[in-house]
Parts: structure tokens; sequence; C-alpha cells
């Protein structure tokens, strides 16, 4: 493997920071859209990053025990691990080592960890909401996984630099959204399933924070939360880009693509209320399910 | 050195000897360790062997035994092809881990320790008899005895063991006389058994002949895979066995369904013949039909798993829905299918032999392995929970564990092979135990710890050690899955499917390759990053296990807050109907047929006018020569 | 149990019809009789008798003899052993006085009879058997009658035992002299005299010896039994 | 050395032993194994000169054939004549009530057994047959309890008027051909007995001696007999009689009616037999009761063997016969103690452990688990049902399989109540029991080490007994005209 | 001598005969409970068969087979055979009828009854086995009734 160590190094350095950044960004950006909806002013610019920096610098911090620490160091670990599988301008980083799946699965592990970390802190409340978070992955995971399997039989690979290679030379015509618009309306609802945003975002509850998973979750494990959610908003930002949008040309293009994602994806979930568990997997399993199983088909007629 | 090289004589010889060795013992301690060191040779000599494919040029060298037979004409040879070896290992690995678990502090104050022992050497010696099978009558042999073998190692408990195994019993003979059928059929019609003549025979049968052959050997193979419908019997069956044999069982067992169904269904009928086998008005064909099976074995049984409450049942019904998987990548025939379903059964076997071992440590210690009266237990326990950790991750299929490569190969073989909805059908599967194995070590070693189990301790090293040993293994073969991959290369080449290319990390394929070692090594990394992040943080301070709050209310230890009992209940809310369509009614309805014509015979025989019968006779018969 | 009996009705109907129609085939009076036509050319040379039944019955299925001899005699025994030791003598109710008086002056004449339809039995009809079984009445009368018990169980045992050995022996002198299993011995003589028929005479007596036992022996046992049956 | 001293000797010992045990009870007591010990040296001989120089035949009082009867042995004859007086010497009471009369009935029966495997004249099989039956009605009520005596009772009857409809089926076969001689009828069977007439004289025959044979229905006296009779003697009738009655069809089957609506009724009535027996013993309460049936299907299975025409179908059926014959007796004995309902059974294991061992070791072959000789028997059975291209024969192989489900079913809940749990109220075997049991087990597992020869072995005899011709022409080395015109 | 006509009528004489003995026994064997009636229906059976047997040997204008001053050989005669086995068959007939004969005293010194269908339920053990404790009422054996076993009662 003919690889150059320093660009690899950088690279592998770079990406989660960026990642961090960006995701920082993005979180920003969506409190700001749902501020901007309900007619208020929103936080400042500098908030989310305050937040995680307070929680972290909190004077009591309760743990449960050795695996509560544990878990929230794979919650976070986790997403810089899988970042740097995700390709963005200029920067491959390990996606060739490691394809689409590998990614999603990638994905999996923080939540693993979550669970594991609030199973430890033995509250009932926090095992419930584990319980609803993983029953809500299975929901999403559904839909997501027929996008995944869709876009990776329509471009032939699962290699993720590979697929925004295709798309960018074919031009806007051969990007994933005008290949298979379906898959990518699916793609879309699972993905906010994904975030948590309503009407799906009962497993983390933040309104009520004490019958969710984070009921135990004070300071730093909070904090490490806070930061997880960036990695995540980025991360799924960036992988439907990706996907459906034709990657990043350069970076300019690439945030506009991932900032619009989260725009249009905040914008719409603002005026939705909740669903109960039972009628999120429902619906999951009936509405986004179904457009994809659709456009699955017609990516395999073709 | 030279002549003990791949010398298979010498390797059944010393499964011979297991068997007579650990009856001589009897009941002593010792016993243990000596069957766990016979086990040690035997996987030495089959090291051995391995070193010869190194070495060789070809990957489809047999090793002869000397011992043969000709019965009623036909020829019986034992010799232990690639396919044979690669299983072989697992099997002797597996009863090593076994016994050793077995043969430390777990035997203490355990009577039927040499029933144990002599069990499950039968077993080994019987699934190596099967694996080095050179024609199709003497596999049958090798595999009626593993069937009774593995009676044996199931009933040995008794009550309700005893039940599971003669439910199996029943099972194993239903599919045994498919078999049987199937193979005199074929020897009508080929003339021999041998697998060169069948194979040339049924490459020029007609497609309605091989058919009926597929359907027979299938369903035979299928029932000791226990595929859906056939899954009836197996879960019960292994999780009432003694821990150290249940880890045995779920690791390899039912696995030799899985050697034979690939040695007849793809090297003798060919992966070829069967896509052009299709089913009439229908668009299917044979391959999708076995395709399907497998895919429907993954999900159903992973689902019923979700809602098991005996930790062993668990595990068990998650050993059906694994088979799956192997099933899947090995009908897709692809290179990368093919090397995914068999390196999967080495990873099953490592993990799942460590989650059952887990787990009967736990039982060691607490008496019970009902998952509503466990929890809390991961600071009594840590290194069974590690170990348990551990195997979960495999068993969920998750980085950086072994089982996500071998998962990740047949997904990626499935999706080449454009079959979206098998891949679907597999994640489906994947998503429903990463379900319930989170149930499984929540309900076990987290949340709440109960009064009683306060002052559980660690199992003794004895006990401990082979554990994380062999999930120390998952681990390994995760990180650097090449090691496994080139085992399964010879096994590969026998199925007459081209070689895979790989390196020691993974697979390079053009649509996307996989690089464990840059992913785990990743992974491990970015996890230390995240401690530091944490430990960068403000210090923490530890609140006592039995100090929690619930609602700002506090809670007691001694009432029971540990949300454990019908853990996923909403999900149950929405797909609990779907569990009514089991197949169930399929049994119950043949064994009350059986009853009902059986009380009739009775009845005929407890007629008091037995003379009629023989005037109506004598009416009927010459009615029939003379008119019929 | 009406139906039963009705569905018995039908079949033996049904019975009735098909083995009339099986006997209607047979060739009767004209059938190819190979066996029997073999025989009777050579019967009064081989064995001897006038009577070619009796050669037949001693001769050519001399074995079958044998066999139904031994039918006889494990029959009594399966009797003596089926109804065991328990059976005790009990006073026989004595008879009229003409009844006795006919039995005693009866005994010697069937004695008689019995002796000569066996002797004769290669020349004329009859033979051991039907001998035997007077031989046999004429021990038997006397008890009917009520007279003492003239049958003694030990003589009876011992004279059945004796009878069949003989028998045997008698074949398997012939065998080795002559190589086969019951094979004639003792030239024949001239046909139709009394003193013919080589050893066929011979087992004839032995069989009636034996026939005579048995059938004294059988009705012996069964006569210990009181209660009449229900 | 001539064939009829295997018959002649026993009846003699017969007539012989009332006489001697009252001289000396001793005498008396030693007579009776020393008349068998003579016959096995008798058989053993033959079995030896056999081997050596092929088949023989003897004409008895030395009338040539068709007049005379005619004697013939073959190697499974031979075969057959060993096991019989092994088996007497087996099974051979130690106590009994009544020291004179059993003993006469049991070296009785040897010698009519004996016959059955050895005459070729149709008479004097049906002479043998009811010298067979006679013996067995007395040991079945020998034992002094009311059962056995309405058993023996009922046993009597069946068999009694299925013998005369035997009868019956003789007569009409002389009076059409005028001879009783089998490799006679054999030579006039095509044009003479092909019929409606010949074909109504087999079935009756087929249904006179299915009595003994245990073939569907005629068979209803079989649970109850060996229900209640001494374990000894439901050894010795289902080891050894019935299979001397199904030999008794074989001959006739084999020569005079080598045809195929005859081979069609054997495989129906073969098949309704198996389904039969294997269903009754599957709900059978009773150990011995389930015994019975299962050798009631082993005789199916033996029937539909020889409905198969050629030498396949008689390997198969003498495989089945000599596994059986070595297999169901050593169970009855086992049932000597473990007798009545299916409860008693629980623990009975650990009450006497080499039962129970020899128990599994015998039903595994029973119900066929190779390697053991069992599933080699099952195995030709099933060879050759497939190797007959017919759709009955294939539907037959179907139901073998299948049933062979039920069997495993039932064997293993027997052994499933033998080692359930320890507190058991049975006594364990006695020494009398356990031994011959043991012998018969140890023989078919020695059988399995030598499970190769034994094969080719088995294989050769069947060839040179299925080979009709060459029986013909050594029974009438003369050839007799058809048709001897008066 | 005789004709041919009249050897018709002769063998249909003797068929026919024969063919009712052989039914009517079976008749008897098949519908009869009484054990005494069974074994006289048992004789009548082999009665009919034996005399099947006999005409079987039958030969239109032929002597009985011995040889005397006014047959002699070579004379046309009757078939020797089926008479030899006739007696046999009649010999095998009187043992087995003893035998049988005999088990039924036993039978009824035990039960005090010979009804099969009585002794059928005792068998099959729908009436537990203890023997010499049931007695059937005559009126219940000699009408064909059916015993259920509530019937038959115990005597202490």
């Amino acid at each position: 493997m003919n690889v150059d160590w320093k660009i690899l190094l950088v690279e592998l350095i770079l990406m989660p920071i960026v990642a961090f950044v960006v995701g920082l960004l993005l979180v920003l950006l969506m409190r700001k859209v749902r501020a901007r909806i309900e007619r208020r002013v929103g936080p400042p610019f500098m908030q989310p990053l305050y937040d995680i920096i307070k929680l972290y610098g909190k004077k009591t911090q309760i743990s449960h025990g050795f695996i509560m620490d544990l878990g929230v160091i794979m919650v976070v670990g986790g997403y810089i691990a899988a970042e740097v599988f995700l390709p963005v301008p200029g920067m491959d980083g390990m996606a060739r080592e490691g394809d689409l799946i590998t990614l999603i699965y990638l994905m999996m592990v923080p939540s693993l960890g979550l669970a594991l970390g609030v199973g430890q802190c033995a509250n009932p409340n926090g095992s419930i909401g584990i319980a609803r978070a993983l029953t809500s992955m299975l929901a999403y995971d559904i839909p997501f996984v027929i996008v995944v399997a869709g876009a990776v039989i329509l471009y032939g690979t699962s290699n993720l630099t590979e697929i925004i290679a295709i798309q960018q030379a074919g031009g806007l015509s051969s990007w994933g959204v005008a290949m298979m618009p379906l898959l990518a309306i699916g793609g879309l609802i699972s993905s906010y399933a994904m975030l948590g945003k309503e009407p799906f975002e009962l497993y983390i509850a933040p309104a009520e924070i004490a019958t969710g998973p984070m009921v135990e979750m004070s300071g730093k494990y909070l904090g490490a939360l806070f930061v997880m959610q960036c990695f995540q908003v980025y991360a799924v930002s960036v992988l439907y880009v990706t996907l459906f949008l034709g990657g990043g040309e350069n970076w300019f293009t690439f945030l506009l693509k991932i900032a619009a994602v989260i725009f249009v994806s905040a914008s719409v979930t603002t005026i939705f209320p909740r669903y109960k568990t039972e009628d999120a997997i429902r619906w999951l399993w009936k509405w986004p399910t179904g457009i994809s199983l659709l456009g699955l088909a017609i990516v395999m007629a073709k | 050195m030279s002549m003990l090289a791949g010398n298979l004589d010498l390797l059944l010889l010393t499964a011979l000897l297991t068997i007579v060795l650990t009856y001589a013992m009897g009941n002593r301690r010792v016993n243990g360790w000596c069957a766990t060191g016979l086990y040690g040779i035997q996987l030495l000599f089959l090291i051995m062997m391995g070193m010869q494919y190194t070495q060789a040029t070809t990957n489809l060298q047999l090793f002869s035994s000397s011992l043969t037979a000709t019965m009623f004409g036909n020829h019986l040879v034992w010799e232990m092809s690639g396919l044979g070896w690669f299983f072989a290992v697992i099997t002797v690995g597996a009863a090593l881990f076994s016994s050793w678990y077995a043969a430390g502090a777990w035997s203490e104050k355990r009577d039927g320790m040499r029933l144990f022992h002599v069990a499950m050497a039968v077993n080994v010696f019987s699934m190596l008899l099967l694996l080095s099978s050179g024609d199709l009558l003497s596999l049958f042999i090798g595999w009626e005895l593993v069937s009774w073998a593995s009676y044996l190692i199931m009933t040995q408990r008794g009550g309700a063991a005893a039940n599971a195994a003669f439910r199996y019993i029943l099972y194993a003979t239903a599919g045994a006389v498919a078999i049987l059928a199937a193979i005199i059929l074929l020897h009508q019609k080929a003339g021999s058994l041998d697998f060169e003549t069948v194979r040339t025979y049924l490459a020029q049968a007609p497609n309605a002949l091989v058919w009926v052959i597929m359907l027979l050997f299938a369903c035979g193979f299928l029932i000791k895979m226990a595929a859906v419908p056939f899954h009836l019997w197996q879960a019960a069956a292994y999780s009432q066995t003694p821990g150290p044999a249940a880890a045995f069982l779920g690791a390899i067992s039912s696995r030799m369904g899985l050697f034979a169904l690939a040695i007849v269904l793809i090297n003798l009928i060919g992966v070829a013949r069967l896509i052009d086998m299709s089913i009439p008005y229908t668009f299917l064909d044979a391959r999708t039909l076995w395709l399907w099976v497998a895919a429907i074995t993954v999900i159903v049984p992973t689902f019923i798993a979700l809602t098991q409450t005996d930790a062993r049942m668990l595990l068990a019904w998650h050993g059906i829905g694994q088979g799956g998987y192997m099933l899947l990548g090995i009908m897709v025939a692809s290179p990368l299918g093919v090397s995914g379903g068999l390196m999967h059964v080495f990873n099953h076997a490592s993990y799942q032999a460590a989650l059952f071992l887990a787990v009967t440590s736990v039982v060691y210690r607490t008496g019970t392995a009902d998952l509503d009266r466990l929890g809390g237990l991961v600071t009594r326990m840590p290194l069974a929970f590690t170990t348990m950790l551990l195997g979960i991750i495999g068993l969920a299929g998750l980085p950086p564990m072994n089982g996500f490569v071998s998962k990740w190969m047949v997904y990626k073989s499935l999706l080449d092979a454009n079959m979206p909805l098998l891949f679907l059908a597999s994640v489906i599967g994947t998503l429903g135990t990463i379900l319930s194995v989170y149930k499984l070590i929540h309900n076990t070693f987290l949340g709440q710890l109960r009064l009683e189990y306060r002052d559980v301790k660690e199992v003794p090293w004895s006990m401990s050690v082979p554990m994380l040993v062999l999930g120390g293994i998952a681990f390994i073969t995760g990180y650097l899955p090449g090691l496994v991959l080139d085992m399964a290369a010879p096994a590969q080449a026998v199925l007459g499917i081209a070689p895979l290319p790989h390196h020691l990390g993974g697979v390079t394929a053009a649509t996307g390759s996989l690089n464990m070692i840059w992913v785990v090594s990743i992974l491990i990394v970015s996890i230390g990053i995240g401690a530091l992040i944490f430990y960068g943080g403000n210090r923490t301070s530890r609140v006592h296990q039995f100090d929690n709050y619930a609602g700002g209310h506090f809670l007691t230890a001694d009432m029971r807050y540990h949300y454990s009992h019908n853990f996923y209940a909403g999900l149950m809310r929405v797909i609990g109907p779907w569990y009514r369509g089991s197949v169930q009614w399929l049994e119950t309805g043949l064994v009350s047929i059986s009853n009902f014509s059986a009380d009739l015979a009775n009845g005929i025989y407890r007629n008091a006018y037995t003379s009629a019968y023989l005037l109506f006779t004598v009416v009927a018969g010459l009615t029939w020569v003379m008119f019929g | 149990m009406k139906t039963h009996n009705l569905t018995s009705f039908v079949f033996l109907a049904g019975l009735v019809v098909l083995l009339a129609a099986l006997l209607v085939e047979l060739p009767f009076g004209h059938g190819p009789m190979v066996t029997g036509q073999g025989i009777l050319k050579q019967a009064p040379q081989t064995t001897g008798t006038a009577n070619i039944v009796t050669s037949v019955v001693l001769g050519y299925r001399g074995l079958d003899t044998l066999g139904e001899l031994t039918i006889l005699f494990i029959a009594a025994t399966a009797v003596g052993l089926v109804l065991g030791k328990q059976t005790r003598q009990h006073p026989i109710r004595q008879g009229g006085y003409i009844l006795r008086i006919a039995a005693d002056l009866l005994h010697p004449f069937l004695l008689l009879l019995g002796v000569y339809i066996i002797v004769h039995g290669h020349l004329t009809p009859g033979g051991g058997f039907q001998g035997g079984v007077i031989l046999a009445i004429a021990y038997f009368l006397p008890l009917l009658a009520g007279t003492q018990n003239i049958i003694q169980e030990k003589l009876v045992s011992i004279l059945e035992g004796l009878a069949g050995t003989a028998f045997i022996s008698i074949g398997l002198l012939s065998m080795f002299k002559h190589g086969d299993f019951l094979a004639p011995l003792l030239g024949q003589g001239t046909l139709g005299e009394l003193f013919s028929g080589g050893t066929l005479p011979l087992l004839y007596i032995a069989v009636g010896l034996k026939v005579g036992s048995e059938m004294a022996g059988l009705m012996m046992r069964m006569l210990q039994e009181d209660e009449p049956l229900a | 050395m001539s064939l009829v001293l295997v018959i002649a000797i026993p009846i003699l010992g017969a007539f012989l032993l009332p006489m001697l045990s009252h001289r000396s009870a001793v005498l008396g007591r030693l007579f009776g194994p020393i008349i068998i010990a003579v016959n096995l040296g008798l058989a053993l001989s033959i079995w030896q000169h056999v081997t050596l120089n092929g088949p023989q035949v003897e004409w008895i009082g030395g009338f040539a054939a068709p007049l005379g009867i005619v004697f013939h042995v073959d190697q499974f004859t031979a075969i057959l004549l060993l096991a019989i007086a092994v088996m007497t010497i087996l099974l051979w009471p130690r106590r009994m009530e009544d020291p004179i009369r059993e003993p006469v009935l049991s070296l009785v029966l040897m010698g009519a057994a004996s016959g059955l495997a050895l005459s070729s004249d149709l008479f004097n099989l049906f002479v043998f047959y009811e010298l067979t039956a006679v013996a067995s009605y007395g040991l079945v009520a020998s034992r002094a309890t009311g059962p056995s005596q309405i058993a023996a009772i009922r046993f009597l009857i069946l068999s009694a008027a299925g013998s005369a409809l035997a009868l019956l089926g003789i007569a009409l076969i002389y009076s059409i051909t005028g001879s009783l001689n089998l490799a006679y009828l054999a030579q006039v069977a095509p044009t003479l007995l092909s019929g409606p007439l010949g074909m109504s004289a087999f079935m009756l025959i087929l249904i006179g001696f299915g009595v003994k044979a245990e073939l569907f229905p005629v068979n209803t006296w079989v649970p109850e007999v060996y229900a209640s009779a001494s374990s000894r003697v439901s050894a010795m009738l289902s080891g050894v009689v019935s299979k001397l009655a199904m030999v008794v069809i074989l001959k006739v089957l084999i020569t005079v009616y080598a045809n195929t609506s005859a081979s069609l009724v054997m495989l129906v009535v073969g098949l309704l037999t198996l389904v039969s027996g294997e269903l009754a013993a599957y709900r059978a309460k009773d150990f011995r009761r389930m015994l019975a049936f299962s050798s009631i299907a082993q005789l199916g299975m033996v029937a539909m063997a020889f409905s198969v025409s050629g030498t396949a179908g008689l390997l198969a059926g003498f495989a089945i016969m000599l596994h059986h014959l070595l297999a169901k007796p050593a169970l009855f004995l086992l049932a000597e103690r473990w007798g009545g309902h299916l409860d008693r059974l629980t623990g009975a294991a650990y009450s006497s452990k080499t039962g129970a061992i020899l128990f599994l070791f015998l039903a595994l072959s029973l119900i066929g688990v190779p390697p053991l000789p069992g599933f080699w028997a099952k195995y030709l059975l099933l060879t050759a049902l497939f190797g007959h291209d017919q759709s009955l024969y294939y539907f037959a192989a179907a139901v073998l399989l299948i049933t062979t489900v039920i069997e495993a079913a039932y064997l293993m809940r027997i052994l499933q109540r033998l080692y359930q749990h320890k507190n058991s109220t049975l006594e364990p075997h006695r020494a009398s029991e356990l031994v011959p049991a043991l012998v018969l087990g140890g023989t078919l597992f020695l059988s399995v080490l030598v499970a190769a020869p034994l094969g080719a072995a088995l294989s050769g005899i069947a060839r040179s007994s299925a080979d009709i011709p060459a029986y013909i022409q050594r029974v009438l080395p003369v050839d007799v005209p058809k048709e001897i015109n008066v | 001598m005789m004709t041919m006509s009249e050897t018709q009528i002769m063998g249909y004489l003797l068929y026919s005969g024969a063919l009712a003995l052989i039914v009517i026994g079976l008749f008897v064997i098949v519908t009869r409970h009484h054990l005494i009636r069974i074994l006289l229906g048992l004789g009548l059976l082999e009665a009919g068969v034996n005399l099947v047997l006999l005409a079987a040997g039958f030969r239109a204008d032929a002597q009985a087979p011995i040889v005397t001053e006014l047959n002699k050989v070579g004379t046309s005669m009757v078939d020797p055979v089926p008479q030899a086995l006739i007696l046999t068959a009649i010999v095998i007939g009187v043992g087995v009828l003893a035998l049988a004969l005999a088990i039924c005293l036993e039978i009824h010194r035990k039960y005090k009854t010979l009804d099969l269908r009585v002794l059928g339920m005792i068998i099959s053990g729908h009436v537990e086995d203890e023997p010499s404790t049931y007695v059937i009422r005559a009126d219940q054996v000699s009408a064909n009734k059916a015993i259920v076993p509530g019937t038959a009662e115990r005597n202490v």
C-alpha cells in the first residue's frame, strides 16, 4: 500500500478536528433556524462550544462506575473513528480501507457505547430510554439500509471516494438525487430519525431529560454527548451529501451542501410534533421503507 | 516429524484414545485436564496438516486414512479434504476450550463428569469421522454417529434436557431417513457413491431427479442446522446441557449440517446447475430458494431470541440465526461470499463459545441464567463481563470483533450479486441481534445489583482464563482476519470456488475493500483520544453501586427497580402479533396424526373377533387374485 | 354384534361364490395324478404291500407319518402339561350292571379286532391308526362304563415312548443298512401275504401301539375332569 | 450324513425323555441339552458340508422325487438349522414347573423347525408346520396363568383355521398339478398355476402360513401371546418360529409363484404388516406388547424384501431375518423382568445397568443406526426396493423410512424412561436371562467388526438360494414328464 | 363302470358338500362366541378341506389302490396319495382338538366361562386379570349379549 505516511497522518489528525468544528457550526445552524422559526433570536455564535467547555469544567462529576466512563469514551471515540472514513474534499483518510458498510457499522459503535454507559448507572428511566433508542434504531435503520443498498447497487461500488468520483464525473445529472430521487427522499427521512429530530426525537427526549437516556448524564458525560451530537450531525449530513449530492467538489460547495441538508432537516422538523416509539416504528416502516423499496425497485430495473 | 505430519490415522486414533481414556479415568478431576491435553494433541496434528497446505502447490490435497471398507459393492473411504480440515480445526478447538473450562473449578462437587467428558470425546471423534468422509455412504455413517453423539451429550442432564434431546433425536432421525433415501436413490441411479461418480452423474441427470435428491439431502442437513422451518428443536436442546457442553454444541455441532450441505449443493450439484434449475410458475431458481431459506433462518430465530428470558436460550437461538449467515454466504457462491460464510463458522465458534462460557460463569456463581433475576454483576465479575462484552460485539457483528469481518463479506457479496433484499434481510437480522445482545448484557451485568448477589465473586482463573482466551481469539481474528481467510482458502478450493485475493488485514476488492488493521487501529486510537478528552475533564467521583436515585427519589437496594422484564415492550407491541405465525403447527399436526393412526392400529389388534379377520382376508385376497 | 354377524354373513356369501367358482374349475376325476401314477407303478415292487395306501403312508410319506405320530404325542404331552398334576382321581360314577358286563365282555374282542386291523394294515384297508384307535377304545370302554380304571398312566407313557422309539429306530436301522431313513428293509416277500412288505408291518404295529396309547392317555386325562362345562 | 437325523434325533429324544426321567430325574434333566448338543453338531457338520461342496438333496426312504419326500439344504438352510439349535440351547428353560413335558415340547419344536427349514415337499411342510404349531400352543399354555391360556386358545383357533385354509390351498394345487414336490411344481407352474386357480391357492397358503409368520391382519394373536407367555417362549416364537413360517412362504413364493402378481401381494401384505406393527408399537403401553408389535413390523419388512424378485430381495430378507433372529430374543429375555406397564420401567437402568446398555445397543440396531447391523439390513432392503423401478415400490420405501422415525420414537421413549430417575422398584435381571441376551447381543456386536466379509458371504448365499433352475436340477435330476396320460 | 356325466354329478356333489362344510365351519368360527362351538366349527372346516383333498385323488372308472386277485398291478386305480394325506390330516386335527379341549377345561376352571368376548376383554386388559374372580351369569353367555366389564362382578 503506497501511501504517503505524512499526508495520511495529517489527514487522520485533521479530519476529526474539521468534523468537530463543522459539527459545532451545524449544531449552531440548527438551533438558529429553529429559533428563527420560533421568532426567537437564538444562541450566540460560540454557544455550542461554550456549552461543551462548561460541562467539562463542572465541579461535581457523578460516575456510576467504570463502564459508564467507558460508555461515553466509546461514544466519542467511535465517532472520531467514523469521521476518518468519511471523505471530504482533498482528504480521503481511511475511506479506501473501509467502505460504506464499515462506516455504517462504525456509527453503531457509539450507540452501543451509550447504551452500555447508561445501563451501568442503575436508573430505570435510563434503561427505558436505551430501550427506546435501540428500538428506534431498528426502526430507522431499515429504510436507511434499503437506501444504502440501492446506492451501492447503483454506483456498483461501496467505496465512498469512488461513489463521489462517479457522481462528479457525470455532473448534476448523475448525482444520486437525480438518479434515485425516491431513495433520496427515503434517506432524508431516515437521516432525520438518525439525528433524533422531530418527529422521531422521543428516544433522546432532550425536552424532558429526566426520562431519557441522559438522565444520569451530568457534567462531562453530558458534554461528551454534546460532542457526539456535533460529530453525528456532521457524519450524517456528510454521508447524505456523499451519497446523493455528489460529495464536495471543493470546500465551499461541500459546506454549502451539508448546510443545506441540515437547514432543510432543521426547518422541516421544527413544525412536527413527536411520535410515540410505536407510532414512529409504524410510520418509518410504512412510508420511508415503502418509498425506498420503490426506489430500490427502480434502481434494480435500471 | 514428517511421518507425523498430515497423518489422519494418528488424528482419528487419538480421538478414539480420548474416548477410552476419559471413560477409564471416570469422575476424577484429572480426567478433564487429560482430555484437554488430548484435544491439544489433536489440534497439533491438525496444525501439522495445515502446514502441508502452506507448502503444497495445490489446495486440493487430501489426507487419506488407512481406514477403508467395502460393503455390498460400495467402497467406503475416509480422507480429509481442506473443507473437512477447516471444520475439524474448529471442532477440536471448541472441544479444547470447553473441556479446559470444564476441567477446572467448574467440575468440583459435580457428578457425572465421566459422562460429560466421554460424551464430548465421542462427539469430537464422530465429527472428525464425518469431516473426513470420502464418499456419500461414509458421510452418512459419520452423520448418524454425530447425531447420536449429540443426543448423548444433550441428554446427559436428564429431565427437561432429556426431553429436548428426545425431540432432537426424532428430528434427527427424520432427517437421517431423508438423507438415506437420497443416498440410496443416487446409488441406484449413479451406480456408485463416491463423489466423482455422483458428480458426473448429477451433471447429466434430469432436473426432476436432481430436485428430489437435492430436497431430500437439504431436508436432512437443514434439520441439523435447525434452519426454518426445522428450527424448533435446537435452542432447548443446546441450552439445557451443562454449560461447557452447550458452548461446544453451540460453537460447532450444527455446522456439520453446513459442511454436508456445502458438499452436496456446491461440490456435487454445483451452483451453475442450481441456478438453471428454475422453479416452475415462478421466477425463482433453486439457489434463490436456498438463499431465502437462509435469510429467513437469519431473521426468524434472531427475533425469537429477542423474546427469550433465559440467557442460554437466547444465545442458542442466536446460534441458529448466525447459521443463516453462513448458509447465505456459501450459497452466494462468489469467492467473497464463500470465504465470508466459512470464516463466519470460525468466528461464530469463537465468540459463541466465549458467550456460553461467560453465561455459565454467571450461573456458576449466581445459580440462575434467568434474565429477569440478574443484574449489576459487572462490578462483581468484571472478567466475565469483559468476555461477554467481546462476545456480544462479535455476535452483533460490530467492529472491531471478527464477527464484523465475516458479516461484512457476506453483505458485500450479496450486494455484488445484486441481491439487495437478501442484504436487507441479513442487516435486519444484525439489528435484531444488537437489540437482543444488549438486553443480554444489560440484564445480566448492568443496572441494579440484586442484594443476594452483593458478595458474589469472580469465577476462578481455571474458568476465566479459557473464556478470556476465546474472547481474545475473537478479537485477534477480527484484527487480523487474514489468519482465518488463509485457513478457509483450502476449503474454498475444495468447493471449487476461485480463491479470494486477501491479505493479513482483510480483502481488497474493486468494489470496496476492508482492511481491519487500519479500522481497528483507528478505532483504538480514537477511543484513546476519547479517553484523553474524557479524563481531560474535571475528575469524577464514584458513587456506591447501591446509591441510586430515580426521579429524585432514593431507591433502596432491596427493592426491585432494574428495568429488565419485557425490555422491548414498545417494540413487542408492534411486532408481537407477527410471532404468531410460527411453524409449531407442523410438528403438533404430525404428532397428532401419528397418535391417531397408532390408536387405530391398536384398535385393530385389540378386537375380540380375530378369526373374522381371517374370513375377511380370505375373501378379499381371493377376489383380488381372481378378478384383480 | 349384530353388525358383526351381518358383515360376516356378507363375506361368507362372497366366500361361497368365490370357492364355488374355484372348485368348478378343478379337473375332477381326470386330474394329472403325476405322483399317484408313479407310485402305483412302483409301489408293489419297491415296498411289496398290497395296500398301496399303506406303502404311501409308511414308505413314500413315512416322514409325514412320523410327524403325525409326534403331533399326537406332543398333543398328549401338552394336555398333560396344561391340565397339570392337580387332577385328582375321583370315584367314577358306577354304570349300570348290563353296561359294565357288556364293557368287560367287549374288551377282549375289541383288542382282537384292533390287533387284526393293525397287522393286516398292509394288505387290507385300515392299519395302525384305525386299529390303534380301536385298541384305545378297548381300554376306554370299561373306564366309561365305570368299572375300575385299568389304564395305568405309567404304562401308557412307557408304551407311547417305546412305540415311538421303535418307529424311529426302525427308520434309523434302515438308514444304517440301506442309507436312507425309513427305507424298506427285509425283503418284501410275496405280494398279498401276511409276512410281506418288509418293515412296513412292523412300522404299522409301532404306529398302532403308539396311537392306541396316545388316544387312551388323552381320554384318560380328559376324563379326570369332573366339572361339566358351562 | 443324513439330513433326517436333524429331525429324527430330537423327536427320538422327545420320545425317550419321559421314560428316562422316570428312571432318574438327573438323567432326564441332562438329556435335553445332550440331544440339542448332538443336533448342534449335526447342524455344524451339515453347514460345513454344504459350504464345502454346495447344496445337497436327500430323497427320504430313497424314493425318487417327485414320488417321495425330498429334503433340500443350501447354505441359508444350514444357517437356519444352526440358528435353531443355538436358540434352543440358549432359551432352554433353567427352572420349569414340569421338568418332563416342557423339554419334550422344546425338543419337538426344534425338530419340527428343522423340518420346516429342510423339507421341500408341500404337504410335508404342512405337517411340520402343524407340529411346530402344536408344540408352541403347548409351550404358550404351559405357563399356568389365565391370560397365557386364553392367548393360547385364541392363537390355536386362529392358527388352526389358518392351516386348514392352507391345506385347502395345498389340496387345490394337488388337484391341479397332481404333485406336491416344489421343484416339480416350479416346472409346471408357468403353465398350470399362473391362472386365478393357482393364484388363489397361493393366497390361501399365504394366509394360512401367514398366521405364524405374523402377517397382517391374521397376526392379532401376537401381542397377546408374547405379552402373556413366558419370555423364553416368546423369544423362541418371535425369533425362530415366525422366521421359519416366513421361510415356508418364501419357498412357495420363489419356486412356484415367481410372478409379478404374487410379489405384488407380498409387497402389499408386508407393507400393511410393517405399518400396523410400528404404529401399534408406538402406542403400546406394555413393554412386551411393544416388542411383539415391533417384531410384527420386522416380519413385515421381511415380506417386503421377499416381494422383490431376484437376489437383491433375498439378500435383504435374509439380512433382516438374521438380524431380527439375534436382536428380538435378546430383547424378550430382557423383558422377563421389565414386563408390565411402561411406567414400571422408570429408572430401571440404575437397577440393572447391563440390561439397559444392552437394550440401548439393540434399540439402536433395530432403528438402523450405522454401522450397526440393523442399518445394513435396512440399507439392503431400501436398495432392493429402490432398485425395483415401480412407483409402488418407491412408495413402500418411503413408508419404510417414515416408520423408521416412529420406531425411533418408541424405542427412545423406553430409553428415556430407563434412565429417568434413580429409585426403581424393579429387581435386576438374573444371570439366566442376562447371559443368553448378552451372548446374542455380543454376536450382533461382533458382526459389526466383520461386517464387510459377512456382507459378502451373505450376498453369495442369497445368490445361490435365488438360483431356482439349479434347485430344480438338483431335486429332479431326471426330467419328469409334465403330464402322465392315463 | 361310471359314465362321464355321473362323474360330473358326483364331482358336483362332493365339491358342494365340501364347500358347505367349509363355509359352515367358518361361519361358526367367525360368529360364535362359545369356545366349544368354535372348536366344532374348526372340525367342520377341516372335514370340508379333507373332502376337497379326497376329491383330488378321484379317478373315473378306477379301483381302490389295493392289489388283489381282481385288480392286478397296472389296472387303473385311484390316486393313493390323497388318502394318505387325509389320514395324516385327520390325525393332526385330532391332536389339535385334544389340546384345545384341554386348554378349554383349564380356562373354564379359572374363569368359569368359555365366552370368547369375556376372555378377550380379560386378556386385552380392559378387565384387569385376576384368575378365578369372574362370574359370568349363564343367561348372559347363552344369549348373544355383549358383556361389558361392569357386569363381570367379583365373588368373594
